[in-house]
């Protein structure tokens, strides 16, 4: 048997519908036999009867709901079709959930999944992710698994923490990534994973563009250079401590990520690393984003647009270069 | 939760007034007409930290917001439901601490005044984004049903300006999609800040935005307090009983500036000569003494007590510490394993 | 900008059709079947990058959207208005274009399909986020106003999904409270994606939100090809002449998936024997041949001419350039000193 | 006669509205008598007739509007009561004033007035800053003046670009910055400015932060130590080049800002120094912003809430003993 990384989130949703009967999930087109757009929730409305809804399309009414249902005792956890859709709910997420905790003392546990990035042909409004917006404002959890079993795991120890947790899933590792099973054991939210040891360089990354780099690493490993992946797995918090101890082993950092370049998760790697590991820094950090365009939907630009294992191995070896 | 008769031996007349909490009613106007005099009294002495933005005039439909909650019921109060709040259960002590930058308040000076909340009555905290609050309280009702419980109903308030947002319609529509008890009690007073019905919406009257989502829709005169108590604990009856959401409209006039920095120069002075432009707190007591319903001596007595509780939050709550900024837990989340490592303010 | 006449030479019997532009309706409503069609076969074939959406059932109504459009008005299309797009000036060399990926389409590759938009006859470019182009439309009349034009009108679209967001109530509001001459077109094909009306709505029927915004209100059924002429020309007309913002609800069945990926297997076969859920091409076209308004030959040489258009318009764009990254102007904004320094994927 | 920080955000109105009639204002409460909630706009209605608009309580339509009416030819100027409430508009002007140019090659000159920042006792909803999350988007230029000259020069620069911009104006300026009068000349938007020049270490930042960045400049050339203070004027574009020269010389830098510490312009600024000018740097560079919670009613959290010149003072000398 193999599970992808979207079984992996439907698996997720259906242990947590099974063992805590405080969840529920709220969405547009999740229930039914339809099961959502990217059939994240498939079956589930008809396992677990009254517990996978469909809502208006209302953004920001979806997550008021969920903010209320969570201070009442419940786990609700809301789909957004797309990421690029939460911009309506943004005020929700960010206003009131956000600042409930530190306002009210009481805890607000929703999970908000966001079907995030680039795919062919999906152009600027289906393309989005949206991490780096979410995770400037105080008061969330931002998770951004990039393998099929962090998928299932952080999906689940998301619900339990008593904090709303943006959870971005990656859309084009929906089909592409395969595992042998479901995960027996699990990293905690919050630690950063070192996926390939490597001596040379440190590439920190997240979500699909974490197996970029592994392809990148791979191919530069023929040549006898060894870089090390870091795989953030949750931009917020962000384990600072497994970034400087990776930089500290290899002197030399490229950050890179998929959305767009000003600010986001690569600045605030790089940030960290210079203000508090500087000494470590044998060469000038660097850093790859996307474009500062909208996304483009004609595949031709949007492979440009994105970093992508070429673009990353260029700027590699710039830095190993130095 | 409630004080469930007219308190202080109010002495009622042979004759009756027209609901059977008309008086208890009038008692919480009173209280809030007196706490926010108070109030604006300490705003212009500087001794009030932010701003103060009260309901004068709103005091009759605010009450009735409040007054006929229960238990197990969610209310969503917004900035001018000062009477709304205390009818519903909050001690005038919390308000007070708020106002007065006590740590003791239930926002522990983290937000202020206008924004606090009240979990021990069911009150929720508002964020000042005006129409977010439906859905909370929608998300609240769709819990309890999910848990079991039963006989609940959520009541929140809006002003014909926050009634133009996306998110009222996002919130209105959502509740009677889930099919929650919800009684939203619209307050037209007729300005949003400085700007009039004119530039906030066109329609005949807002009460025709009911059909439009399925809710039954009522309009009141705010000023008169027994049209406030009868058509909003008609709708928290029927919304209780299983009707569908219930939209209340109240006409009046807001008697203050939108806060008290306002002098409110903007509201012309024919608007003043409308019915529903009256302040419903004397025009109440007036009514009240012509039918006898209480005698003079009796709310004389009333203002003395309300007065005297008054004072005496506020000397508490001015005895108390303000919060400090080195005592102070700067956590946004609860799970203390997912704070971000610290990148503050001089540190 | 409109073609005035039935092209090709339509012969109409002396018994005239009911509205007098009704052929020259349903031709586009015939071109715009046979075009979707090609794009559902060439994208059965993997020619189209990025997703087809149809508006298979819509014509009728689409095609009134676009037809009584004049120079100087604006059009807020949504995805399933291809026959108003036609209608109402683009050219089928443009769409075609935009779905193939040549770089000569209105979009350049940078934006696909469905958002498209064709500035030359006044039509928008919508995004994505539903609701949020009526306000857009709005504005460009509140423009038009200012610069001291006359006679205009703005059309939109929208979905009764779309009708839940908060965008679409503020736009719909302050085209109202803006005085602007507005149709807002409302189409209830009963799914939203795969969300049925009950999990949309709970108001009795969509038309009566118009009154809750000043609007008119005017249902049609959206399978009538004649109705809606005489409902959506009715408003353009009313708008025009300085009648308040028009909402015309129509109802009819979306007789396709969601997006040519979805085969809409959760559209219960019930609905489908609804009167309004017949397929207004075939209805059309039968009645046009029991009255008589046009005869067999000539249908059929419509169908030939506008096969041969399709044709040649899906040679010509499958011959043009894609764009290319490497030749693309990477800049999101139009002045120059103002480009922040780039922080490229690769650079 | 002097003019206020405000006074000169109202004459800059007042310059455009005679000067450029496709110029329009709309916003809540700016017209009439009343003239918007910090008075903004007092007098501009009754003297231009028909061109200061009251709206709804409809952020997005006011912004979606605005957008229309660019693109018909029209200069809105559109004012947010407070920049808070711009969550509520966040959609229209991140993904359709943003995208609108790059998708159609339509312009879409809409500028956008955010009254920002930390004001005493204002509390969560009516301090914040959001510059950070509209610069992380494409499409858009992000100005936050920081002087009486800027505020007017850069209104006006800012109406007559061709792209939407985002003009963060500070509340906390407003009263309390003063200058002899309306300036003559002006510095170009996208051009940083040395505010104080120096050799020791340069704080970088902008609006009201490079006031505390300037009383702790003065407060250290006492004692001989010349820090170089770098007011940015807009964050995007971001002037990296003024900045690299400053560090060139100063081989020292600080970036201070008022918004939240993840990503944002203190981390942009920080990962652009350490990537384009490592070998610049003579120690770690630093950061100060607020704190990572919701802004505090209380006057006594909310001065320690965000960084002043108590707070960067200490940070510079702990930079200088490195
Ligand atoms: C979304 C949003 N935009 C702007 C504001 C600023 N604001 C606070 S109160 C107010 C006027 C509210 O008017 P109304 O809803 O009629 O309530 P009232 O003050 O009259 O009780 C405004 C514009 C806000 N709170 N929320
Ligand atoms: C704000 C927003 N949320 C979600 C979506 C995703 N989405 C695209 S089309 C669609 C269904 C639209 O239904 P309806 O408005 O009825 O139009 P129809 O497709 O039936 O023509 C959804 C949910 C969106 N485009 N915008
Ligand atoms: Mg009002
Ligand atoms: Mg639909």
């Amino acid at each position: 048997m193999s599970v992808t990384y979207l079984e992996a989130i439907r698996e997720a949703q259906a242990h947590l519908l099974r063992e805590d009967e405080r969840v529920y999930l709220y969405g547009q087109d999740i229930a039914g036999k339809f099961g959502g757009a990217f059939k994240a929730t498939k079956g589930l409305a008809e396992k677990f009867p009254g517990r996978v809804l469909n809502t208006p399309i209302s953004e920001d009414a979806m997550v008021g709901t969920a903010i209320g249902a969570a201070m009442e005792g419940m786990r609700p956890i809301v789909e957004m079709q797309f990421a690029d859709f939460s911009s309506i709910a943004l005020n929700q997420i960010l206003n009131n959930a956000g600042t409930q905790f530190f306002r009210t003392n009481i805890p607000c546990p929703i999970t908000v999944r966001l079907p995030s990035g680039g795919t062919k042909g999906s152009g600027p409004f289906h393309s989005q992710s949206m991490e780096a917006i979410y995770s400037h404002y105080p008061g969330l959890v931002v998770v951004t698994p990039a393998t099929v079993e962090d998928a299932y795991t952080m999906l689940i120890d998301a619900v339990a923490i008593d904090d709303p947790v943006i959870y971005c899933e990656h859309k084009y590792l929906y089909y592409h990534l395969k595992a042998d099973a479901l995960p027996k054991d699990r990293l905690p939210i919050g630690k950063a994973r070192i996926v390939r040891p490597g001596r040379d360089l440190s590439i920190v990354t997240y979500s699909a563009m974490v197996h970029e780099a592994l392809a990148v690493a791979k191919e530069f490993s023929a040549s006898g250079v060894e870089i090390e992946v870091v795989d953030l797995r949750s931009i917020k918090p962000l384990d600072t401590e497994t970034v400087l101890a990776s930089v500290a082993r290899t002197g030399r950092l490229l950050c890179v990520g998929e959305s767009f370049p000003w600010g986001g998760a690569t600045a605030e790697v790089i940030a960290r690393v210079a203000t508090e590991g500087f000494h470590l820094l044998d060469a000038a950090p660097a850093r790859i984003n996307a474009r500062d365009t909208p996304i483009p939907y004609h595949p031709n630009l949007w492979v440009d647009h994105r970093p992508n294992a070429k673009s990353i191995a260029a700027k590699a070896r710039r830095i190993l270069a130095e | 939760m409630l004080q469930t008769a007219t308190r202080a031996g109010a002495k009622t007349s042979k004759k009756d007034p027209p609901h059977e909490r008309y008086l208890e009613a009038f008692r919480w106007m009173l209280q809030t007409r007196i706490f926010e005099e108070k109030l604006t009294s300490l705003y212009r002495g500087g001794l009030i930290t932010g701003g103060v933005y009260v309901g004068r005039g709103q005091e009759a439909v605010s009450t009735a917001c409040g007054l006929f909650l229960q238990k197990g019921d969610v209310f969503g109060p917004l900035i001018r439901d000062q009477a709304g709040r205390a009818a519903a259960g909050e001690p005038l002590l919390n308000v007070t601490r708020t106002y007065l930058g006590s740590r003791q308040g239930s926002m522990r000076g983290r937000d202020g005044n206008i924004h606090r909340g009240w979990p021990e009555t069911g009150q929720l905290a508002m964020i000042s984004h005006l129409g977010s609050l439906i859905s909370v309280v929608v998300g609240k009702l769709m819990a309890k049903r999910m848990k079991g419980e039963k006989n609940f109903i959520g009541l929140t308030t809006i002003g014909e300006g926050g009634m133009q947002t996306g998110a009222t319609h996002e919130g209105m529509n959502i509740a009677s999609v889930e099919k929650v008890p919800l009684v939203l009690v619209a307050v037209n007073n007729h300005f949003a800040y400085s700007t009039p019905n004119d530039r906030q919406f066109a329609c005949a009257q807002l009460v025709d935005r009911a059909p439009g989502y399925g809710y039954e829709g009522h309009e009141v005169d705010g000023t008169k307090l027994a049209d406030c108590l009868d058509e909003i604990g008609g709708a928290v009856e029927r919304a209780r009983a299983g009707g569908p959401p219930q939209l209340v409209v109240a006409s009046l006039l807001r008697l203050a500036g939108h806060g008290e920095h306002d002098d409110a120069s903007y509201v012309p002075a024919e608007i003043k000569k409308e019915s529903w432009a009256q302040d419903c707190v004397p025009a109440t007591e007036k009514l009240i003494l012509e039918k006898g319903w209480l005698d003079a001596a009796t709310l004389k007595q009333w203002r003395a007590e309300i007065s005297a509780e008054v004072e005496k939050a506020v000397e508490t709550a001015q005895r108390e510490a303000a919060p400090v900024a080195s005592e102070e837990d700067w956590c946004a989340i609860s799970t203390r394993g997912m704070v971000d490592a610290p990148v503050l303010a001089g540190e």
